[in-house]
């Protein structure tokens, strides 16, 4: 015990209470979890609805794919920092508080998706035409080719920009301490770093990593198992 | 509209505070939970948050601005929170490893001062009371105000925390209070502190609250009556090292 | 049995490159009846390929109207086109199987989800979704006809390449289509594989009246399964017609060409003269290509011209092949008897209606 | 002149001089560059050696495959805002200041590193085994092989992931300001937003959004010459 | 002509499967001697392409010793490997281009960087590096050679299937190896661009002396230039020999069905009884199956029987083909006659070494 406290010495009086170590965890994987649900459904459809209309896909359509690829750039263009301040009013609109890892969701959720939508378009794109074709050559819907082609063969290469995407989000979490987000990024800045307890900031990335290897090992873990 | 809303008390208190003085708050909320006054602590790590918060009522009071700061906004946003108590006031200073006072500043040297407004006002008026440069006469000048730089000095902005760290990388940097606190520099090491007088007032940190009406909440009173203790300025001077002075 | 079920016309495919355009298909007319088994040859890069993809539309035509089933294709949505294309089944020349999921599963694939009917106790026809049990049961049918039923649950990436083949063969006949397009199905196929693929399309032609567009490069199969022929070059049919014409008439010397090699006769003119009986030879005897359709074999050709005309025929060479029932014969003999003897064969065998080509001994044959 | 001026009040003043509008956009393109070229580099070394040394690679090597795995997890788990803060010391030693865009470029470089290099390794994976193993068959050095298939057959894929760790890394920037790095994001924060002129923060984020769109078409025009 | 080029001895090779794991290669002993075109044949998922892979270590066998050129292949290191690998060109089933050159990119490959030799005016030999002209000869020759000059600027994608695969074979002579090993370099080709490329490949073996080990499954195409063919079968060679060997004297039923579908015996022994000659057949009249190799074929056969046993042959299916200039005959004739003269005339051709083969005239033919 004593060893700890000393090794620790600003980490046990946080441990639990209001913005202590416990709670960012909890704060983390609360954020984490609900951008990669939201952001993951929302940019596979993105994503799928720019393979599908480029020139090349099935519902080829210059004036869609047009709109929606500028939008991608667009919010992949605004740096997230700034995407949290400015988008606070909307985000007060959507979940009715300006504050609070709820709140921090919105801004996550819209600096992940585009990216997370390049990626799946990007590693949709990978898959084999000749595929595609045989699908169609048999008179599956789009739909159905969606469901049944693309999200199948593309599965091991989604879940490989999955893994990216979230591991992205966790260092996005970081920064959503400016609008009382809370979370271990938060944690290991404004605590550790800003109030120079080292202890803190390495308790806090210590837990980071964790959760980082967690998130790769079970992706892999899928990847290899889809791997023939 | 909604300014007249907070009569009615919610059961728990919620107060926004920078993660800076969360043991004197955590102490407070343990007194005051034996009043049954029930508070709950939300941190901050960005200074405009806060004040959205307690003007959208996710939040009940904050402290963790001077009145400056508070000004500033109200006046942006049309608001009208209100400063119910005051807490203390620290003073910028100016540290260096490689001077002992800001008169040995030589042309061409750098000098990091924080990049927030309030900060970064304060820091430049210091430069300015010390006759290093001259500066427009604003409530809080930027590097753009700079009027006069005799010595060329490049002035660079850092994120508050940065500037204790810069030491090693400028020939002086302006520290504010808190981060030279958390920084380990001792007050006493200081090659320059701002000046306390009437003219500091607005950097005197609150307790403020939605609105004026908010003043006689007895809640309210009774949590500003709690921070206003003997025992938070013994609190104040064992966690600010003495750097920060009670301002109740 | 005179049905036209696949009708184009004018159809003409061009692809644009960087610097040049290539017309793949150019203006083809190309009518397929039902029950018919059209095989389509031709040199590698005549347009085969680009010309069936046009059936199902998953190649536009650059011009040109496309009809299958008594639909215009090009006119239908894309709904009605989805439709139509479930009753065209069709094996691709590189496979194009789905790489995560079984050797199973991608036969099931098509299956998955359709419609099956059912006559009920009262006699009413119901449509009803297909049952698990009753897709396994196809599949593991289907497998076992193209002998990879020990093989269902690996994976294509773990298959040889004549096992993905049949995989995607299997693949195209799940869906019990009404036309096949079968891309050079049986090409990474060893003989006896291809031959009893081709004999499962046969009975499937003769038993549920499958009509099939079989691109091919091997003129065994053409010979083995095919009523027509359509000869490519260059996006344009440049010849067609029923087996038999294609093999006895050829009309355009690639036509020739690809009979010929399929009876290797120009490697087996170059090889018997090789040999001591041709070598050397001494006039009058001489060597002839003899070439034959039908009836002629009924008669022993070769005993009636030593017992009638005194001349002994000695065989080289010989393909006889029954193309269709009917025997088609190629033989390269050498005819010895004196000169009178040997005119009045030649007469004979002009009446017999078998085609006399004189190949002198020590010169190169005249081939045109 | 009289509209600029009404619109852009607060943008006029700080056009040019330290911290002004120029300034920063020189600075943005000074980190992005940098960045995008050290990051690049290592990436694809990083990327490549990943593929290699992989279980199903020319070099296959589990140890190194395991440290390199694990070392770009580490780094892609710190946030950048931390590595930011944390790597300061480092920072110093390395390029001689902890402040300034140069002193920027290292936690820019060493967040984006890992980052890319994943991408690279995922944009390598998707090539064709087969064209991998006739080049072994040519008797190709793996050196080769990198040089004359990976690299060639992944081009247009090095290009997306490029485009996209590009703009990623220009989302960054934005935090550089933290260290005095400065650039076009740390203005639309530092200046227009904690100082309420929304007029900088719109120009600021117009200059981010044409770099942007350039990157992205630019990128798009190399991809599209490369698919055939 | 004796030296063993590629000497396999009981390599072995398993594929772990997540259920089960698949034997690819069985203790396989293979001898390859400079100057052979050795044919490997069987059936689709014998293990062909896995075996020939262990040749250059594409493959690693399981267990088992590959010797290729004088060197214990195992035992080098990888940069020994390399330049070994380079002595051995090979044209891949699956082509395995490069999309992302163009087609003289593609087969410039192996020889950008390559050094070559020169004879100076003094007689030394030295070695230097390729000149960028003498790669672009090499590349336009050989895509010359292979029929695709005109598409030397276009992309894999955009050819046709035996195209890209013409692409692969230009690819696989570029480095003028010492061995070429092919695994179904012709699959996708017509039969008369496959005859000139087989013929191109002979010509290599004759001229250069280019070792070429060739799996196919065109028997047509082992008979135009393999001089030893060897059997495979669910890993194992079950036979191996000369060409005249296999196909002359095949000893396992695997090779006889394989040589009897390249001549398409079977279907033929079918469409024989279907005709009138045969269906009416009388006895002691009979129809039989006569094979026979090599001089058999100088004496009239026919001719003989008539002349001197009084026996008429009517051939209803004749295959003569000529191996490695070796005549090899299959018929198929009704023989006519009396049963004594019949007697005599199977003891003559029992003396003369033609197989005779009773396939009585309404039965099922005697096929082991
Ligand atoms: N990577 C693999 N994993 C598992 N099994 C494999 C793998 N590669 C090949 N096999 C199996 O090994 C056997 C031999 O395959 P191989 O490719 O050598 O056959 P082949 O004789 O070349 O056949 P084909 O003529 O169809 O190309 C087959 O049963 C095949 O399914
Ligand atoms: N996408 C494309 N872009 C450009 N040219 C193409 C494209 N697809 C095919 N071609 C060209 O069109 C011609 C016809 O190709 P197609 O694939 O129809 O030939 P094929 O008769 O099927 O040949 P093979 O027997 O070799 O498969 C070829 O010259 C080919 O190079
Ligand atoms: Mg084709
Ligand atoms: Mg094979």
């Amino acid at each position: 015990m004593n060893i700890i406290e000393k090794l620790f010495p600003n980490v046990i009086p946080i441990w639990t209470g209001d913005g202590g170590v416990t709670q960012s965890i909890g704060q983390t994987l609360y954020m984490t979890f609900f951008t990669a649900l939201i952001a993951g459904v929302l940019g596979i459809l993105i994503g799928i609805f720019l393979v599908l209309t480029d020139d090349h896909g099935l519902l080829a359509n210059r004036p869609v794919y047009w709109i929606l690829d500028k939008i991608v750039n667009i919010f992949r263009a605004i740096p997230f920092i700034i995407l949290l301040a400015v988008l606070n009013p909307f985000t007060r609109l959507i979940v009715g508080t300006g504050i609070g890892p709820t709140a921090a969701l919105v801004p996550l959720v819209l600096g992940t998706t585009p990216f997370f939508a390049r990626q799946v378009q990007n590693a949709l794109l990978t898959i084999d035409p000749g595929v595609i074709e045989a699908a169609e050559a048999m008179g599956l819907s789009p739909a159905a080719i969606v469901f049944r082609v693309y999200l199948r063969e593309g599965l091991s290469e989604l879940i490989r920009v999955g893994v990216l995407t979230i591991i992205s989000v966790i260092g996005l979490t970081a920064m959503a301490g400016a609008v009382g987000g809370g979370g271990l990024g938060n944690l290991a800045i404004a605590v550790g770093y800003q109030r120079f307890q080292n202890d803190v900031t390495w308790v806090a990335m210590i837990f980071i990593l964790i959760l980082v290897f967690l998130i790769q090992f079970i992706g892999d873990l899928f990847a290899k198992r889809l791997h023939h | 509209g909604s300014n007249k809303s907070t009569t009615q008390t919610p059961k728990t208190v919620k107060v926004g505070i920078m993660s800076t003085d969360v043991e004197i708050w955590k102490d407070i909320q343990k007194r005051l939970a034996k009043e049954d006054v029930k508070i709950k602590l939300v941190q901050f790590t960005e200074y405009n948050t806060p004040n959205q918060a307690l003007q959208d009522g996710d939040i009940q009071l904050n402290s963790f601005q001077h009145n400056d700061f508070l000004n500033t906004w109200n006046k942006k946003h049309n608001e009208k929170l209100t400063a119910i108590g005051n807490t203390y006031i620290g003073p910028m200073r100016a540290f260096s490893n490689k001077i002992k006072s800001l008169k040995d500043l030589k042309k061409g040297d750098t000098v990091s001062v924080p990049n927030d407004v309030s900060n970064e006002g304060r820091a430049l008026d210091l430069l300015a009371a010390n006759g290093i440069i001259k500066v427009k006469d604003v409530a809080t000048p930027t590097i753009h105000d700079i009027t006069e730089n005799k010595l060329d000095l490049k002035i660079t902005e850092l994120d508050s925390a940065q500037t204790a760290r810069s030491l090693n990388d400028v020939d002086a940097a302006i520290v504010n209070n808190d981060i030279a606190v958390a920084a380990n520099l001792k007050p006493a090491d200081a090659i320059s502190v701002e000046k306390l007088s009437a003219k500091s007032k607005p950097w005197i940190n609150i307790i403020a609250a939605k609105s004026a009406a908010d003043k006689k909440n007895k809640t309210y009173q009774k949590i500003v009556k709690a921070y206003e203790t003997k025992r938070t300025a013994k609190l104040l001077k064992k966690y600010y090292k003495g750097a920060v002075i009670p301002a109740w | 049995m005179a049905e036209p079920l696949i009708t184009l016309k004018q159809v003409d495919v061009e692809f644009k490159e960087k610097t040049r355009s290539v017309h793949a298909v150019d203006h083809v007319d190309l009518t397929v009846e039902r029950g018919d088994i059209y095989g389509i040859v031709g040199y590698s890069g005549a347009g085969k390929s680009t010309l069936v993809r046009t059936i199902n539309l998953l190649q536009r035509p650059t011009s040109g109207t496309v009809s299958v089933l008594g639909q215009d294709m090009l006119k239908l949505d894309a709904a009605k086109l989805r439709q139509e294309r479930r009753r065209i089944g069709m094996i691709f020349q590189h496979f194009n199987l789905m790489n995560s999921r079984t050797i199973a599963d991608n036969v099931a694939f098509p299956l998955k989800g359709t419609k099956v009917t059912e006559t009920t106790a009262d006699g009413k026809k119901i449509w009803r979704k297909i049952k698990k049990s009753e897709i396994n049961q196809k599949v593991s049918d289907l497998l076992e006809l193209v002998g990879l039923a020990d093989r269902a649950t690996a994976y294509p990436n773990e298959l040889s390449g004549g096992q993905k083949q049949r995989v995607g063969i299997a693949r195209a006949l799940a869906s019990d289509p009404e036309i096949l397009i079968s891309d050079e199905a049986t090409s990474a196929l060893d003989p006896k594989t291809t031959s009893s693929i081709l004999d499962l399309l046969a009975h499937l032609n003769q038993k549920l009246g499958l009509t099939i567009v079989l691109i091919t490069h091997e003129m065994e199969a053409v010979k083995q399964i095919c009523n027509k022929v359509a000869v490519m070059d260059e996006g344009r049919i440049i010849e067609r017609g029923t087996l038999l014409q294609i093999f006895a008439q050829p009309h355009e010397q690639l036509t020739k060409d690809f009979i010929d090699t399929t009876i290797q006769i120009e490697s087996a003119i170059a090889a018997v003269r090789k040999q001591p009986a041709v070598r050397d030879l001494q006039a009058p005897d001489q060597l002839v290509r003899l070439t034959y359709v039908g009836a002629s074999t009924d008669q022993p050709l070769v005993a009636t011209l030593f017992k009638t005309y005194n001349v002994t025929a000695n065989i080289l060479f010989g393909d006889i092949q029954i193309l269709q029932g009917t025997p088609f014969g190629n033989l390269l003999v050498v005819l010895s008897g004196t000169q009178a003897d040997l005119d009045r064969a030649f007469d004979y065998l002009q009446q017999s209606d078998v085609t006399v080509q004189h190949l002198s001994a020590n010169q190169e044959g005249e081939q045109a």
